[in-house]
């Protein structure tokens, strides 16, 4: 029974990157913006978890929500602080800018509390189900629900909701959606809070699923999220959940057959066929530019 | 009669489930002034689009002297003679007025990669008959005197004009024309009217044009198709066309026609 | 309803307007005309918040609007349809329209809206589901009218809704700025075509290399030698 | 016993300065470290060692009546900033000493600017033997190192899985993106041949890597009897509790690089049991200056020290010897004075160097109890 | 004419500029420290040009460049190293084969546009460092030995060439194409340009040159080891272009010297460093989002201050 357990591996990962992911799909959605700093965000909520439960005291829950506040919040600073000027500016300028905020935190953080890991305690009840051979842990099942639930719920804010049709006016032109009325700094605050939130809630997850966080733990699981989100189309959120199982479960066959070192490899591997012979992702709209 | 110009036989395009052009026969003679007018959407940009190579069109032939350049990418569209302006301008916008002239000047030049990194002879006598080539045609449009600044920077109408000289100058046989005088006020129509028939007799010119002003169409097309629906409904002189029913009811409307 | 007074428009160094003033009463058709880059579309910006002007007032209904956030604007009924369509290129045609009602919370009054925005366009309601950046610019301009017809404009600031129109159309768009302005909204009209804005305006402006140069009853523009040399051309 | 913290600068001379250096009344330690970049916690450890160790000596009368002086660079973890800063730390700061990188990878891009300018240079965590010999069998005359090279250790967790697990059917999990974890592995393979057992099971994985499930399942499904898993304790922490989730109960074992309070806490102390580390020393030793290590950097820094804090704790106190043994600090002199380096005590074991410049100690190995490292035995080299 | 006199004038700064910087190493007044720290500039400063001709002037977003470099070097410590060829033609054969990479790495990936290009060239980056990771042949993870054989001379004729090479060809028809294609794709198309062609040569071109720095590098640093080559570096370069300028060729050049020596002083500030170099990143991107020159070259900023100077 080991594809089971291998597709069972692969599904808990997948649905990890696919929470950052789903993040990074909104943020990018509205103001066309590789956030590097999503991954560092990630880290910070997951730091701000550990925090809470070692040093607060709090139980799982409330440190999630404490995490998703907080990172909310931050996620905001950053927009309004770094990006906010650069709403203008070339994409370069802004991605630039992004690394320019993704090491700031990194290396602030590393300031304060040094390079070393934090082990997460263990703050969720863990039992091993076993089906047909494969061991099943019950927090795999937990992400996956979150994950899942997150996924629908983001789906529902940015395709029923005012916020959400505002957001994708703002994405497409926000001198024109400010001619409707809508309030633009708000539209992309909201849209950071949300995708930051999501971030630091990412961050919690994985660190009472994996234990171990790190100031440049963001960095591997933003790029591949990101990877998740171009996989699944950018700027569609069923796609980004999509891509993040994708990306688990190749990374994980890759693994299993032997060719563990060619694990990133297969994923860039992946992502440039998607690229080049679908560009908008699985669940993206191509529009060509009409001239 | 002689082979015309340029031939489209039952051009048809469909994007998705609309089907934006059907069945649309066309041919412009050697040297005629052309006119494709219709309502919004009826297919026009689409019809140059597909001349251009922007898009290959699903069904029907295009031949341009003679051979088919169906399939062909844009650039070699343009380099076998057909150029055009765009219906939105599409300037360089960063680059000098000159800049903008000497890049669609490119493909008649023939000096290598390798001459202009080893400023090589060949480099230095292709340059120098670029620039001079292309400061002949920014006189012809008046443009010469802005020829240092940036595109952006140039009035509206300016810019118009630089579009069509910058078409001008890829060497074409056939020029395509998309509402040259959108934006543009009557007195700044007007001029635009004797810059084109200027244009026309200077280069030896076939020009199609796309417009709704009809005071130019009218003015100096001497013949016009009428596009509806993706489907062609008419052809003929201006006064044809004035008249015809099915475009008054169509296109004109009763007002224009008075 | 409106009065600017004496206001400066800059882009960075660019001084775009200068010292203008003008005024637009209840229940007019107002057409402001002028050359390419005269600064048309900048007043239209800086009226509806887009831009902020450096010195000036601009009062609507005896409220101070300017430099205010455009959301305020817009909530207080100032409509601005901009120069070159602005639609949202990958929502739908309808979703557009939806935009354009994004204020309001009136259901019925929005379908009912709704239904006579497609009532004025027939092709919009055929390409409802289309995305908006797909139609043609026609269709486009269309479109962007009539997401202001869903905002319930008071005032309507207009950016050359006839640019790029089929005579049919640009006939038909007049009529519908005219049976707007019937139904009780006031308008500003920006246009190249100054023969047709003239003819249903009420009064004018000219605007030149940002300063407004003459003002008048528009039919009295219309017969000025000045105004035919430099706008209407030798028709 | 000699160094050690408290009795160790009080000896001899101290009278007259041979330095070489400009400024005579302090002794300069150049750090080449890796404090930012991907293994920023190697080097900062190093650096707090050294730091502590410095700090002892100076607060006791430095050396020869020479307070010490560290001067950190950071080479970002990058082979071409460890290359600038070691001739930044040897033209511009004029160091007498250089503790080297952590990297084996950075402290090969910097020997021969030790070599040709003659600074000696201690690496304290260095382990690849290419460090200190070359490929031509030609030693790095002015390299050193406090920490053992990777056969070694390969070796003895061989011998001890044979010997004394009495295993045959082995798997061996590695991190191929460090040096270490590589020549560790390829040592404990062929010592294993060599014994008569045989790997069943061969994976690998990157630093940096958290999820290692795949490999994990692939590698039960070879039943080894041991898993040799060389490597450092952020992933192996991992590594140990996703293994044991996944029903892997077999001994697992791995070397110096696993040393870390951390590894507990990341592993989980259940999933520890059965667990073996191969080790300088043990936290545990009752050997008195072990406690005061311990009990000092708990003080100074709020946390229980890991390997590289002990290595760079050494490496200090390894100079420190040498240069009071030259009496000078002119950098042959030093040389040759580490190069005779015989016995010293420190808390990392007691070792010698030998002719190609390797630190020849002995090794402990532990077995995690319930998340305390408990004795198991001691090898000689 | 024009353009040679401004060859000739480029001629002989450079030839200074040696000549100075060579006596003052000969007479000692520039250690090895500063040797060392001049030949990264050198090195720095092919990378950031390098990039500038397919981000700057083809306006083609790559962030994938440290992969080429990383052929460049490999191929080169391969040519010394295992085939004991002279370091000349390791330079050389590391430029070519990098050309190659690129030209393989740039058909399939030049058809996307803007991030998702970047992503690509991310992807191939990371590919190719991967690739390096598990080949044995040159060491693997742990690298190869590489001598020392890049010196100032070396560096400084190779820096010459790169700018000579991507500043003729940038002022020629060609050059215009790429700034055709950076402006408007579309336009470039129907104006006779094959777009498709012009990206490609563009990012041979820069390929070419990151390998020769590539090469430079390896024979610099005594080892190389895959990890240098990560993204890491990739950002590393582009930080120089943007911060320079995009299209500005004199400015990636700047920038390049300037963060190079902003971050060998910041080595001692190693708590600090990386807070420092990212907030001066950020205010930069945030008071000059176009750059520190914009796409002005020097030369146009003398011109304003000459004709400024003139008229007061
Ligand atoms: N890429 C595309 N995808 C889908 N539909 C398209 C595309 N390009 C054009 N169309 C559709 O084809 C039709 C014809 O468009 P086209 O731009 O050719 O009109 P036009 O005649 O130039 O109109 P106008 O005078 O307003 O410019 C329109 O309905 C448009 O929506
Ligand atoms: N974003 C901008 N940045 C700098 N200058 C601008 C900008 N937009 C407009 N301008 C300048 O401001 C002046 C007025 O422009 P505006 O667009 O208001 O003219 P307009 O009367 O609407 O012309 P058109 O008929 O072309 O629409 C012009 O000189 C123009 O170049
Ligand atoms: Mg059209
Ligand atoms: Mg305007």
């Amino acid at each position: 029974m080991d594809w089971l357990q291998q597709l069972i591996n692969g599904i808990s990962l997948g649905s990890i990157y696919a929470l950052i992911a789903l993040g990074y799909t909104m943020v990018y959605g509205i103001i066309k913006l590789i956030n590097f700093a999503h991954g560092d965000v990630f880290m910070l909520g997951a730091f701000i978890g550990f925090f809470a439960i070692t040093r607060w005291e709090m139980g799982f829950i409330p440190a999630l929500i404490t995490a998703m506040i907080l990172c909310a919040i931050i996620g905001v600073i950053i927009e309004r602080v770094a990006y906010k000027r650069l709403r203008t500016a070339t994409r370069i300028a802004a991605l630039t800018t992004a690394i320019g905020v993704s090491f700031l935190i990194e290396y602030t953080m590393i300031f304060f509390r040094g390079a070393t890991p934090e082990a997460y305690p263990q703050v969720l009840p863990k039992t091993t189900i076993n089906i047909l051979g494969a061991n099943i842990n019950s927090q795999t099942i937990l992400i996956l629900v979150v994950t899942i639930t997150l996924m629908i719920l983001l789906q529902f804010i940015v395709h029923k909701t005012k916020i959400g049709k505002a957001m994708r006016a703002v994405s497409h032109d926000a001198d024109a959606a400010k001619l409707m009325g809508i309030n633009v700094d708000n539209t992309i605050s909201a849209t950071f809070a949300i995708g930051s939130s999501l971030a630091g809630a990412a961050g919690v997850i994985f660190g009472s699923y994996y234990t171990r966080i790190d100031p440049l733990m963001g960095v591997l699981p933003g790029l591949k999220a990101f990877i998740a989100a171009v996989l699944g189309g950018i700027g569609s959120i069923p796609g980004a959940m999509v891509g993040g199982f994708i990306l688990g479960i190749i990374e994980t066959i890759v693994s299993a057959i032997g060719f563990s070192l060619w694990r990133d490899a297969a994923a860039f591997v992946i992502l440039i066929l998607i690229l080049i012979l679908r560009p908008a992702g699985l669940f993206g709209k191509n529009i060509r530019e009409k001239v | 009669m002689t082979n015309p110009l340029v031939k489209l036989e039952n051009v048809g395009i469909q994007f998705g489930g609309l089907k934006a052009v059907q069945k649309v026969n066309m041919y412009i003679n050697k040297g005629e002034l052309v006119g494709l007018i219709g309502p919004n959407g009826a297919g026009k940009t689409t019809t140059f689009n597909m001349l251009t190579g922007v898009y290959t069109p699903t069904e029907g032939e295009i031949t341009f002297d003679g051979k088919s350049i169906k399939g062909f990418k844009p650039y070699q569209v343009t380099q076998s003679g057909i150029s055009r302006t765009f219906q939105n301008i599409r300037l360089f916008k960063e680059l000098t007025v000159l800049d903008n002239v000497k890049i669609a000047n490119h493909h008649l030049a023939n000096h290598s990669i390798l001459s202009s990194i080893f400023r090589m002879p060949s480099h230095f006598k292709g340059e120098s008959k670029m620039e001079q080539e292309s400061i002949e045609f920014l006189k012809i449009f008046g443009l010469d005197v802005y020829k240092d600044e940036l595109a952006k920077n140039l009035p509206y109408g300016m810019q118009r004009r630089l579009e069509i000289a910058r078409a001008l100058a890829a060497g074409p046989k056939l020029l395509l024309l998309d509402e040259p005088a959108a934006g543009m006020n009557p007195q700044e129509t007007q001029d635009l009217m004797e810059l084109i028939a200027l244009i026309r007799k200077e280069f030896d010119l076939t020009i199609l044009l796309i417009e709704h002003d009809m005071s130019l169409v009218m003015g100096i097309c001497e013949r016009i198709y009428v596009l509806d629906h993706g489907q062609l409904i008419a052809e003929g002189t201006p006064e044809e066309i004035r008249n015809n029913p099915k475009v008054i009811e169509a296109y004109l409307g009763e007002e224009v026609v008075k | 309803m409106l009065k600017v007074n004496n206001i400066d428009v800059y882009y960075g160094n660019i001084h775009a307007l200068k010292n203008v003033s003008l005024e637009v009463n209840e229940g007019e058709i107002v057409t402001l005309i002028g050359a390419n880059g005269a600064g048309k579309t900048t007043l239209l910006k800086t009226l509806s918040g887009l831009l902020k002007p450096k010195h000036g007032t601009i009062l609507y209904n005896k409220q101070q609007i300017g430099g205010k956030p455009a959301q305020t604007i817009v909530k207080n009924g100032v409509i601005h349809v901009p120069e070159g369509r602005r639609v949202f290129a990958n929502m739908t045609v309808e979703e557009n329209l939806d935009l354009g009602a994004y204020l309001r919370k009136d259901r019925d009054g929005m379908k009912k809206d709704l239904n006579h925005v497609f009532e004025l366009f027939p092709i919009l309601k055929e390409r409802r589901k289309q995305l908006a950046g797909t139609l043609s610019g026609g269709e486009q301009q269309m479109l962007a009218i009539g997401r202001a017809i869903m905002s319930k404009p008071k005032l309507l600031l207009l950016d050359e809704p006839s640019m790029g129109l089929a005579p049919l159309i640009v006939q038909q768009i007049f009529e519908i700025i005219q049976s707007i302005n019937k139904e009780g909204t006031t308008i500003l009209l920006v246009e190249q075509n100054a023969h047709m804005a003239l003819s249903i305006a009420d009064r004018a402006y000219v605007i030149e290399t940002g300063k407004i140069v003459l003002s008048g009853k528009a039919k009295e523009l219309q017969e000025s030698e000045e105004v035919k040399a430099a706008y209407l051309g030798g028709i | 016993g000699c160094s050690g913290g408290s009795d160790g600068g009080d000896d001899s001379s101290s009278g007259d300065s041979g330095s070489s250096g400009g400024d005579s009344d302090v002794i300069k330690i150049g750090a080449n470290l890796e404090l930012t970049g991907s293994v920023a916690s190697y080097g900062s450890s190093i650096k707090q060692g050294a730091e502590l160790a410095i700090e002892e000596i100076n607060a006791n009368g430095g050396i020869n009546g020479k307070q010490i002086k560290l001067v950190p660079v950071d080479n970002k973890s990058e082979n071409a900033e460890a290359v600038s800063a070691a001739q930044r730390l040897v033209s511009q700061e004029k160091v007498d000493v250089m503790i080297g990188p952590a990297t084996s990878g950075n402290v090969l891009a910097t020997v021969q600017i030790a070599n040709q300018n003659k600074i000696p240079m201690v690496t304290a965590s260095g382990t690849a033997p290419n460090v200190t010999e070359n490929e031509d069998g030609s030693i790095n005359e002015y390299v050193f190192r406090t920490c053992f090279i990777d056969p070694f250790q390969g070796i003895i967790a061989a011998n001890f899985a044979t010997e004394e697990l009495g295993v045959k059917n082995v798997a061996i999990f590695a991190d191929n993106s460090s040096d270490y974890a590589k020549g560790l592995a390829a040592a404990f393979k062929e010592q294993i041949e060599a014994n008569g057992g045989k790997v069943v099971a061969e994976a690998a994985y990157v630093a940096d890597d958290t999820d290692f499930k795949a490999s994990l399942t692939t590698l039960k499904s070879k039943n080894p009897e041991f898993i040799f898993i060389p490597g450092y304790y952020e992933e192996v922490g991992l590594i140990v509790k996703q293994a044991r989730e996944l029903g892997i109960d077999v001994p697992l074992m791995g070397a110096d690089g696993w040393d870390s309070p951390k590894l507990v806490e990341l592993a989980g102390a259940e999933n520890l049991n059965n667990s073996f580390i191969i080790n300088h020393y043990s936290s545990e030793d009752p050997d008195q200056k072990i406690q005061d290590f311990v009990k000092a950097f708990n003080d100074k820094y709020g946390e229980s020290p890991n390997a590289f804090h002990a290595l760079g704790y050494d490496t200090v106190y390894f100079i420190k010897d040498a240069i009071e043994r030259a009496g000078s600090l002119d950098g042959e002199k030093i040389k040759d004075a580490l190069a005779a380096t015989k016995e010293i005590s420190l808390v990392s074991g007691t070792f010698s160097v030998d002719e190609k410049h390797n630190a020849v100690k002995s090794a402990t190995i532990l077995e995690y109890v319930d998340g305390q490292q408990k004795f198991k035995t001691k090898i000689e080299p | 004419m024009k353009r040679s006199k401004a060859f000739w004038i480029y001629l002989a700064i450079a030839i200074v500029v040696y000549a100075v910087v060579q006596v003052m190493f000969m007479n000692g007044m520039l250690d090895i420290y500063y040797q060392n720290m001049l030949i990264t500039i050198c090195i720095n400063v092919i990378l950031a040009v390098s990039l500038h001709i397919v981000i700057g002037i083809t306006g083609q977003f790559s962030i994938g460049h440290a992969g080429f470099m990383a052929v460049g070097a490999y191929i080169s410590a391969i040519c010394t190293m295992k085939l004991g060829l002279p370091f000349i033609v390791g330079i050389i054969l590391a430029g070519i084969v990098a050309a190659i990479a690129g030209l393989l790495v740039g058909v399939p990936s030049l058809r996307l546009r803007g991030d998702y290009l970047a992503i690509c060239t991310l992807g191939f980056a990371e590919i190719i460092r991967i690739v390096f990771l598990n080949v044995e042949y040159v060491g693997g993870a742990a690298g190869m030995v590489v001598n020392h054989a890049t010196t100032w001379t070396y560096a400084f004729v190779a820096v010459v060439i790169t700018i000579m090479v991507i500043s003729n060809f940038t002022n020629s028809r060609h050059g215009r194409s790429c700034l055709a294609v950076r402006e408007d794709e579309i336009a470039a198309d129907a104006m006779g340009i094959n777009i498709t062609y012009y990206k490609v040569v563009a990012f041979v071109i820069g390929s070419l040159f990151a390998g020769v720095a590539g090469a430079l590098y390896a024979h610099n640093f005594y080892i190389i080891q895959p990890t240098a080559f990560n993204f890491l570096k990739s950002f590393e370069i582009l930080i120089y272009v943007v911060l320079g300028g995009l299209g500005s060729l004199s400015g990636s050049i700047i920038a390049a010297i300037f963060l190079t020596a902003v971050s060998q002083y910041l080595q001692a500030f190693p708590e600090t460093r990386m807070i420092i170099y990212s907030i001066v990143l950020i205010l930069v991107m945030l008071y000059r989002p176009s750059g520190l020159m914009g796409t002005k070259e020097l030369k146009d900023v003398f011109k304003v201050k000459k004709r400024g100077g003139s008229e007061a």
